[in-house]
């Protein structure tokens, strides 16, 4: 069970609400002040891209954001519900090269930012994990 | 916080202040005001960011969205930005390479590459 | 569904996350400033009362925060998972008094703070709602 | 904002300065307080309360628990406190019968009822 766990419509508003709790939880969990610009743009960055896939297909379901304190370690989980390989594969892909292509900007930073990141398609929709130590108590 | 946006010209060139946070939420507003500035004939734009809080991804494409349309008319995009984590996003993607970055207002408007 | 929904496990520092996120969603809904106060006030007792109540009882289960932008309202609900009434079912009653005064005071407080506001007890849990006008659109 | 808290003595009372957010995460760290007080022989609190920024029933329930420890020694628990939105609190629960409010340390330190 994830320590917190943020449900949120895919409307681009709430992307701030994510990004406001990550840095909070992430500063009670003790990830380093300077690593809390990078948490919060991370996590903006995959609510956002999540928001915009959930969007361009339709996608009733909220975003999940699971947000984990565990010994070593502080990690983020974002969820979204849009099956498959997301930037390939949507319907309308002809008409989304914009959203695709800021959904790609997107994970280029997210993966230049964040040492310890995995990018996941499943069957059932994509999960962006990221991790940050936090000191051992 | 939201974000914040004021324009003026000095000489050929239009100085784009933007301050606040460009994010998913935010973006929307100044892609408008880049859009409605070159549909008004303003081709030199300057985008001042020193008063940025955050810079994400939608706003980096909102950028290079300015960017596209002033080449169009054969016109020029600088950015003013001395904030280390702002310019790092730009290092990240690439960014560095496309835009012209400045550290004032004054070295952007006297640029000419 | 609601547009936001938290849920944490039953620990204390977490009840400032709901804080935050509710006073931050209800400023974006567009409840008044001057209410704010109220809103982290009255969402701060009913996670702490449901945080004491999970936690007296044994619940591993999330507490849960729903947060609802209507046409003309921003409503809060606040869901615990110990059935039946609360503070006089609990097993362990005698031994939990000041946990059970506690939040017999927390309701005072959101009773005397909030006009709209409804407790509910069921048998899978209680739920406390509570609403904000926002300004017409 | 965490908590913080400061003691000092003037003649026979005990100034308690608190400060930050007195809420369910930190409340168990002012009861730690009033208790070691109270073990320590001082019966006679005066409790600071102008640089609360939230307070909410879990510090109401310490702050009552503080007054009965205090009272068991024929003490005394006095609040100096002039911010409206803490005082709300205060009436709403009935609790302004219950403690003494005084608008500065000086005036809780004179009083004797
Ligand atoms: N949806 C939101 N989620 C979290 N925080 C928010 C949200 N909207 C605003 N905030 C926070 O509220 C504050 C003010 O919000 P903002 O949108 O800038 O309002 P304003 O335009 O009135 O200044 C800022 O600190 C911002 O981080
Ligand atoms: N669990 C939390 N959820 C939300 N916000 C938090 C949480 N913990 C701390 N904060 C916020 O983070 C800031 C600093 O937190 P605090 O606990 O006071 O840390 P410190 O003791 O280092 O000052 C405050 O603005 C507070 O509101």
């Amino acid at each position: 069970m994830p320590t917190v766990e943020l449900l949120f419509s895919a409307q681009p508003e709430h992307v701030r609400t994510a990004r406001l709790v990550a840095a909070a939880v992430a500063r009670r969990a003790g990830v380093d002040e300077a690593a809390l610009d990078e948490v919060r743009l991370a996590v903006g960055e995959a609510c956002s891209r999540a928001v915009g896939l959930h969007r361009s297909n339709g996608v009733e379901a909220p975003v999940r954001v699971m947000l984990n304190e565990d010994e070593k370690k502080f990690s983020i989980e974002v969820a979204d519900e849009v099956p498959g390989n997301a930037s390939g594969g949507s319907p309308d892909a002809g008409a989304d090269d914009a959203a695709d292509d800021e959904g790609e900007m997107g994970l280029a930073v997210i993966s230049g930012l964040v040492d310890d990141v995995e990018v996941i398609e499943g069957a059932a929709g994509g999960v962006i994990r990221m991790s940050w130590p936090t000191p051992a108590v | 916080m939201d974000l914040s946006l004021s324009t003026r010209t000095v000489g050929d060139r239009t100085i784009v202040e933007v301050g606040g946070e460009i994010d998913v939420y935010t973006a929307p507003k100044l892609r408008e005001q880049l859009v409605e500035l070159v549909n008004d004939g303003s081709y030199h734009l300057v985008v001042d960011m020193e008063g940025v809080d955050f810079l994400d991804s939608t706003g980096l494409g909102v950028l290079v969205g300015g960017l596209k349309r002033v080449r169009a008319h054969e016109g020029s995009l600088r950015l003013v930005c001395n904030q280390e984590r702002i310019l790092k996003i730009f290092r990240i993607t690439g960014l560095t390479k496309v835009f012209p970055i400045h550290t004032s207002v004054d070295e952007a408007v006297a640029a000419t590459d």
